[in-house]
């Protein structure tokens, strides 16, 4: 792909990151196109419901005409067989390979391959320390600065007293930025906090019995920032019979609920949601650029992000659906309008 | 003629155990040294001291008149000192070619020069007699008595000047045993010094020119050829006389049959085999090892798949699906390989003499402690097993009591029908005279009795009619008097009678 | 003296050099609060207790495990035993919610068991494939289904309840601990597990049906995952992918750290039950002292080499 | 009485040979798994190739290869232990080790690319080395020391790379993923590769020529050194392997000395692949159970004794090949895992028809 300037195409829906972010711009091909989706590991509902809401989009009206073959594969967590497969579907003249990385770096033979025959690959969640492919993502360092600056307002003006972290999977650039997100702020605004820190592998049965050592030794915590498995931390604060306080977490719809339920007993939570809808977004950039759009090379999509105030049952989150699923998934900016229940609450059918 | 190795004073203790105590004893070069003893005399520790196994606690050892230690069988056999064990030492997933050049293989360029190898093992075996032996197959697909000779082939190999055989002759058929008598006068005339182990009286007979008799890890005497006779030694060995050794068999007519084989056949090595045996009789399967007696006992026992032909006991037919249904059906297994078929050898006593009657020694679901200490004791008592505590690993006893632990484990059940498989292998005059007496009551307590042995005195002295076997069948079934080595062994081989003994 | 104590009194040392780390691991844990807290809160009922509940879970999955050890065998399919059997109980919830749990895990283990014990197949590879199976098939069931995962009222009670202050999950791991001591020291089953795990073959020709009992072995493994993973559903209140994957390793760490040789044939249920509270309390107190991951690595496998150690060297392959 | 048995007694010795077995039979008898294996393998890559629209071509090949070459390396690291009798659950976290070493060493001068190459693949060879002394000398079981030290290796690897990153040296990186010709070319070798007498070779991909290597150079002649022979010995019964003199204790340390050092090899590949280190645990364990299901599909025994590397191989080529159809055919991606984890457990009892074929139930019991 050739560098150019600005602006890209739907700057609406594809927002470059930020000023210096460069757009990019491949050689138009004719569609219909053939797309994969490379995943990595698929144990989890997350990436089920990335795979489900990935084939819900391409049948929508409007994609459905340009996508002649959508492929996806899991190739569990080893990046030799990731990148052999992404390697595969470049031999196989697929026109799109949008990826979720199982490690930052190390795709530098497959994005080479990829420009040699004009591939477009597009990383999202877990993306690459590159700058030569357009990623697509949200501001994960973003995402721990509002969930400090949320949780300090909800404090009110205390500013002394523990605050737990609840971290994810060690390694991980996501857990990473959220964390450097999150102390920045708390550095800044409340350097006399005292923030103890655990790993909860964003499973929560992890966090849950983290979070409960923690309350056991350190007894009182003012303020939680929980990276993911925030239901089982709320569970464990339950269990514990730890009073609810302000708090910051993924969104699970069981957290969602939770918080619904006990925001007047003090759950005064925040939401943010690392989507799985970013695969629809991924596809819909891929799509554009195949078309020989601009597009900027880091896609920066709107943090969703609800808190007690604004939660609303029936539109960002199902009280009657299961714990488990990622309750934001809808993104109207850019037409991406797959509500959670839609794909979650399908049966059978969709996984033909 | 100096001695080529020397020991004085050498004690050894396992636990409680007093496996030999300041023991002094010496075998010259280019003679045949018979060493006796009773199950647990101490045999098998001195030749474990002897080739570096086992250190002693106390005493030295001096080889050419120069003291030596050895901390490890490499070491002995650098010295010349080889040993056959009584515990076969083959890696059953190597060739027979790899196994005899195990401990130093031919090489070409540091790597092992599989050809010369093959060849290599091609003459040793030649030099036993066992040409028919592939090189090339894995030892785990040979039978018991060619996995002997081939451990002997591993021995000569090391081309030794102490040679020692604790019981390697266990398993052999008379005509393998023949080959290695010749094999063994060949070694002497080049002046290599032989230890000799073996219970079988006749051998050591036919082969040694000195004895020495073990008694409680003790040296008792040392005497050479000729000079005791055969009374004397086993007096001296088992410290009492013994009268007959073998039970009177009963004068009766011959029982109505308890088992009834008709068309006996698995997997084209049993043959359509008809026999019957009553209860108060023993049968005897004779024959050369490997003419499928054992698979008889096998199929019998429900181990065999695709057994054909019908089988009856008492009246009732008889398809064990399992050694567990057998049992139900009343019928025991003395098996094979008594380390690794008869015994948990990490177990205590007591375990295994119960693993086969839980159902005994249980009231309702649980396991009733005393039911199960008397019957442990009563099981030791019984066959008189030489054993400190019951709660001992099975694995401290020697040989025999071994072998005695087997048999009682099935005697617990009360069995009806007895299969035994070479029962005696490896067992001392007086055990084994005991056993016989044991068979002969058993028998006589109404329990018919199937008994596969590879020594044919065993066969004449204890059972009522012999049923020989060649080949997968029975080609004759002799009784009473008709029952004599010369029968036996021209049916075994399959010739008639009149065949003039070939040379030797 | 009973035959059966008198072999397995040598499996003591290790039971009682384990019960020795706890304390030490209590020990240092205290230091560190008492450092940074001023208060000695690992030794309070309250964070013992907790510390219990959590590990009747990984106590359960051990104790299968231990059985399938005692054979020879392993059982590297508890993992998602235990997640199939959580999802598909919340799954069908209602009365019948609990039952659906555990009907998973009897299937599964005797698919296990017909694999190994008729089929012949190594049980470390076996197992693995049924966990790729079982992982397969919850993974199709969330895409496909979308099924419920919220744990029933009975699923919370035996999980997460106390009844006057004592954790149901606690009660529940005691009840079981106490059936297999029985079992394995007065039963025929439990006689014959260790026979198999000594000498299959004689075992085998002693009459005892062998594969009967291996089979059985892996049953009541995969029934008491399963139950750990009902159990589990009930405390975090609900099911989820992946929930059994931290208990595999641990499981079979804390039947050998209890001193069961991993080979088979010889250890005491009571061992599993001290290495097991020996991996939960080691676990706990590193990430109270908020060790970095790398740091918890190290020292879990120091760990377990260390005792091993200790317990003293095994015999060689012969006497 | 001696006299009348030495009549000829040939029939009896006949039991000595199974019936009418030549030599080659016996071979391929004693290689039945293995022989499987390559079945299977031919089965799934021929679908693969057949069906892929740029099947049978070098890029294709390229691409499989450098996607084989770890875990084929890794399943001969789990083979030598396991035909000790043992089993190596920390291959993968030592790979893991390496591979982080390498992402710290593996750049720069070519000499200290050279070096750090060897540094890595020393690191290997001497964490499997301290596997062998714990086994040997602390006589702990191979599979729990393993698990052990497994979790120790996985540890140094984060202290090494707390996260993912690192360099290698990128002319490297392509030079050793891509063809022969690739590689001439990179580091301007036979006139770039344009040599006439290279175009032959010129397509061979490095990757393959790796494994071929390490194959060829370092485990069949090992596999007929004594100490081969004797990991062989003691797999098959160690007790009567020391009664016959050999040398145990070296035999051990030399069998998870190679583990290490394959394993390290493979975590080198990895990185060279990756052109960085990532400390990820849960890639270290899948790599650990894929090198023992390729063991076992390559046909060695779990008890030892009998198998050996190339198998493995075969094994580890078998579970890629499978993988491979999923980018072909049109599997519903949430039914991929579970027809994996089928094809998987089919693949492992294929063993199983041997046992219902044995006709005496004793020889089930080896
Ligand atoms: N490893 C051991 N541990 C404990 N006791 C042992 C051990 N090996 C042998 N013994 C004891 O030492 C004594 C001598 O045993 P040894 O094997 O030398 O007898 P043996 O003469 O060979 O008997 P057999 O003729 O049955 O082979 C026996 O009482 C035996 O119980
Ligand atoms: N009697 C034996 N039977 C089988 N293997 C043995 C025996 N003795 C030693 N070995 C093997 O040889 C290896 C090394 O033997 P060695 O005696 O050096 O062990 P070790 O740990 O040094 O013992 P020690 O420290 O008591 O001398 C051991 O790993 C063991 O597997
Ligand atoms: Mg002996
Ligand atoms: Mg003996």
């Amino acid at each position: 792909p050739k560098v150019v300037s600005g602006p890209g195409a739907e700057p609406g829906c594809f927002k470059p990151w930020s000023g210096e972010t460069k757009h990019m711009q491949w050689a138009k091909k004719p569609g219909p196109y053939r797309i994969a989706i490379v995943n990595g590991f698929v144990g989890n509902t997350w990436r089920i419901q990335m795979i489900q809401t990935a084939k819900a989009y391409a049948e929508q009206a409007g994609m459905k005409e340009k996508i002649k073959e959508l492929k996806v594969v899991s190739t569990g967590t080893d990046v030799a067989a990731q990148l052999g497969a992404m390697e595969d579907f470049i031999n196989q003249g697929y026109d799109a390979i949008i990826t979720i990385a199982v490690a930052p770096d190390g795709f530098d033979r497959v994005i080479r391959l990829a420009d040699r025959n004009n591939v477009v690959v597009v990383p999202f969640d877990n993306v690459l320390d590159t700058d030569k492919v357009m990623q697509v993502n949200e501001d994960q360092l973003e995402i721990g600065r509002l969930s400090a600056r949320h949780i300090l307002k909800e404090l009110g003006s205390k500013r002394e007293g523990k605050v737990l972290e609840v971290r994810g999977l060690p390694g991980n650039s996501v857990d990473r930025d959220r964390h450097l997100g999150f102390r920045e702020v708390m550095g800044k605004e409340a350097a006399k906090m005292q923030i103890v820190e655990i790993v909860g592998n964003w499973d929560d049965g992890t966090a849950q019995k983290a979070t409960a050592d923690a309350l056991a030794v350190h007894g009182k915590f003012e303020a939680v920032f929980t990276q993911g498995g925030s239901t089982g931390t709320v569970r464990a604060m339950m269990d514990a019979k730890h009073p609810f306080v302000p708090m910051a977490g993924e969104a699970e719809n069981g957290y969602r609920k939770l918080i619904a339920k006990h925001a007047n007993d003090g759950l005064k939570g925040l939401s943010y949601g690392q989507s799985p809808g970013l695969v629809a977004i991924s596809m819909k950039a891929a799509l554009s650029a195949l078309e020989g759009n601009a597009m900027p090379q880091l896609i920066s999509v709107p943090i969703p992000v609800v808190d007690y105030t604004t939660l609303k049952a029936g539109e960002n989150f199902w009280p009657d659906l299961t714990d488990n699923f990622f309750a934001a998934n809808a993104f109207p900016a850019c037409g991406v309008n797959i509500s959670a229940p839609e794909i979650m609450g399908k049966d059978a059918k969709n996984t033909q | 003629m100096s001695p080529f190795l020397a020991l004085s004073g050498i004690s050894k203790r396992y636990g409680g155990v007093r496996a030999l105590e300041n023991v002094d004893f010496a075998c010259a070069p280019g003679s045949i040294h018979a060493v006796l003893g009773e199950n647990g005399a101490g045999k098998s520790t001195l030749i474990k001291i002897v080739s570096g196994v086992v250190q002693p606690d106390t005493g030295a050892m001096t080889l050419d008149g120069a003291p030596v230690r050895f901390p490890t069988p490499a070491a002995a056999n650098r010295a010349g000192v080889v040993c056959i064990f009584q515990e076969l030492s083959l890696m059953p997933d190597l060739t027979v070619a790899d196994n005899i050049s195990i401990s130093d293989p031919p090489r070409r360029l540091g790597l092992i020069d599989a050809r010369a190898q093959r060849r290599r093992a091609e003459a040793l075996l030649a030099r036993l007699g066992c040409e028919d032996v592939n090189p090339q197959i894995r030892v785990r697909d040979l039978p018991l008595s060619r996995r002997q000779m081939v451990e002997i082939a591993k021995a000569l190999g090391k081309d030794p000047r102490l040679l020692i055989l604790d019981e390697a002759t266990s398993a052999l058929t008379a005509a393998d045993v023949e080959q290695v008598y010749r094999m063994l006068a060949r070694l002497k005339e080049e002046g290599t010094a032989i230890l000799y182990i073996s219970h079988r009286m006749h051998e050591i007979e036919a082969l040694a020119d000195t004895l020495s008799v073990f008694r409680n890890g003790r040296h008792v005497e040392t005497f050479a050829k000729g000079q005791r006779t055969n009374r004397q030694i086993v007096e001296a060995m088992i410290g009492r006389d013994i009268a007959a050794q073998y039970p009177p068999k009963p004068e009766r007519p011959r029982p109505p049959p308890s088992l009834e084989v008709t068309d006996l056949g698995w997997a084209g090595r049993l043959k359509d085999l008809t026999f019957s045996v009553g209860p108060g009789e023993i049968l005897g399967l004779g024959g050369l090892d490997g003419q499928g007696q054992k698979e008889v006992l096998l199929a019998l026992f429900g181990v065999l798949k695709g057994v054909t032909g019908t089988v009856s006991v008492e009246g009732r037919p008889h398809r064990p699906g399992s050694p567990a249904d057998a049992r139900r059906a009343a019928l025991a297994l003395i098996p094979e390989d008594r380390k690794t078929e008869g015994l948990m050898l990490p177990m205590s006593v007591g375990d295994n003499l119960v693993a086969a009657s839980f159902d005994r020694i249980a009231a309702g679901p649980f396991i009733d402690a005393d039911r199960q200490r008397r019957a442990i004791d009563e099981a030791i008592r019984r066959l008189q097993i030489k054993v400190g505590d019951p709660g001992d690993p099975v694995s401290t006893l020697s040989g025999g009591n071994q072998q005695k632990v087997v048999i009682a484990k099935w005697l617990m059940t009360q069995p009806r029908l007895i299969l035994l498989n070479d029962p005696t292998r490896g067992i001392d005059v007086g055990t084994k005279q005991e056993i016989y007496r044991l068979l002969r009551e058993l028998a006589d307590a109404g329990a018919a009795i199937l008994f596969y042995s590879t020594d044919y005195d065993e066969l004449i002295g204890c059972c009522d009619r012999v049923a020989v076997m060649y080949d997968g069948r029975i080609v004759r079934e002799l009784q009473g008097d008709a029952i004599t080595e010369r029968a036996i062994v021209a049916s075994a081989l399959n010739i008639e009678q009149e065949a003039d003994p070939a040379h030797g | 003296m009973n035959a059966l104590t008198v072999q397995i009194r040598p499996d003591t040392k290790p039971i009682l050099i384990a019960a020795g780390f706890i304390l030490v691991i209590l020990g240092v844990g205290t230091i560190y609060t008492l450092a940074t807290q001023g208060a000695a809160t690992l030794l309070s009922p309250a964070y013992l207790i907790q510390q219990l509940q959590t590990g009747a879970f990984l106590g359960l999955v051990a104790a299968g495990m231990m059985l399938v050890i005692l054979i020879g065998h392993i059982d590297l399919s508890v993992a998602w035993t235990l997640t199939a059997a959580a999802m598909t109980a919340t799954a069908v919830g209602g009365p019948w919610a609990i039952p659906a749990g555990l009907g998973v895990g009897l299937a599964v283990g005797l698919l296990n068991g017909i694999g190994v014990a008729y089929l012949r197949v190594p049980s470390m590879i076996f197992t693995l494939g049924v966990n790729a199976v079982l992982r397969g098939l919850m993974v199709a069931q969330t895409g496909g289904f979308a099924p419920q995962t919220a744990a029933t009222d009975a699923m919370r009670f035996i999980g997460a309840e106390r009844v006057s202050g004592v954790p149901v999950a606690l009660v529940v791991w005691v009840a079981v601990s106490l059936a297999i001591g029985v079992i394995l020291t007065r039963t025929a089953f439990g006689r014959s597990l260790y026979a198999i795990g000594n000498r299959e073959a004689a075992a085998y020709l002693s009459g005892i049906p062998t594969r009967r009992v291996t089979c059985l072995a892996f049953v009541l493994c995969s029934l008491f995952a399963a139950l750990a993973g009902v159990m589990l559903a009930g405390y975090s209140t609900k099911a989820f992918q992946g929930m059994g994957d931290a208990y595999v390793l641990p499981a079979i760490a804390a039947v050998v750290i209890g001193g069961t040789h991993i080979l088979g044939g010889r250890g005491r249920y009571m061992g599993t039950v001290v290495g097991v509270i020996l991996i939960v309390l080691l676990n706990s107190v590193l990430s109270i002292m908020q060790m970095p991951e790398a740091g918890r690595q190290v020292i879990y496998g120091g760990v377990i080499i260390v005792m091993l150690l200790v317990y003293g060297r095994g015999e060689r392959a012969t006497s | 009485m001696a006299d009348a048995i030495t009549a000829d007694t040939a029939p009896a010795r006949a039991s000595a040979r199974p019936a009418g077995s030549g030599d080659l039979r016996l071979r391929l008898r004693q290689n039945a798994g293995l022989l499987g294996a390559v079945a299977l393998f031919v089965l799934f890559y021929g679908l693969y190739n057949l069906y892929h629209p740029r099947g049978f071509s070098t890029q294709v090949l390229i691409q499989n290869a450098n996607e084989i070459l770890t875990l084929s390396l890794l399943a001969m690291a789990q083979t030598v232990p396991v035909l000790l009798g043992g089993l190596d659950l920390s291959v993968g976290a030592v790979m893991t080790l390496v591979n982080c070493l390498a992402s710290h060493l593996v750049a720069g001068s070519p000499a200290q690319i050279a070096l750090g190459i060897a540094a890595c693949l020393g690191a290997g060879a001497a964490f499997g080395f301290v596997n062998g002394c714990i086994v040997v000398y602390g006589r702990i079981q191979p599979i729990i020391a393993t698990l052990a030290s497994g979790a120790i290796a996985m540890g140094l690897a984060l202290f090494l790379r707390p996260k993912p990153g690192g360099k290698i040296d990128a002319d490297l990186s392509w030079a050793m993923t891509n063809a022969l010709s690739d590689f001439a070319e990179t580091y301007g070798l036979f006139e770039d590769g344009k040599a006439a007498w290279f175009q032959p070779v010129a397509w061979i991909p490095v990757p393959l020529l790796v494994l071929s290597a390490f194959a060829l150079l370092v485990w069949v002649p090992f596999r007929r050194t004594l100490t081969g022979r004797t990991i062989y010995a003691i797999g098959s019964a160690e007790g009567a392997a020391y009664m016959s003199g050999l040398p145990i204790a070296r035999a051990k340390l030399a069998a998870f000395t190679l583990a290490g050092f394959f394993a390290g090899a493979g975590g080198l590949f990895l990185a060279i692949q990756t052109s960085t280190g990532n400390a990820d645990i849960p890639q270290a364990s899948t790599y650990t159970l894929n090198s023992i299901a390729a063991v076992v599909i390559g046909g060695t025994s779990l008890l030892g004794g009998t198998g050996g590397a190339i198998a493995s191989v075969v094994g580890a080529l078998v579970l890629r090949a499978i993988s491979f159809n999923f980018r072909i055919f049109d599997v519903p991606p949430l039914l991929q895992p579970l027809v994996e984890g089928l094809v998987l457990l089919a693949a492992v009892s294929l063993g199983a028809l041997r046992a219902l074929r044995a006709k005496n139930r004793l020889e089930l019991f080896r």
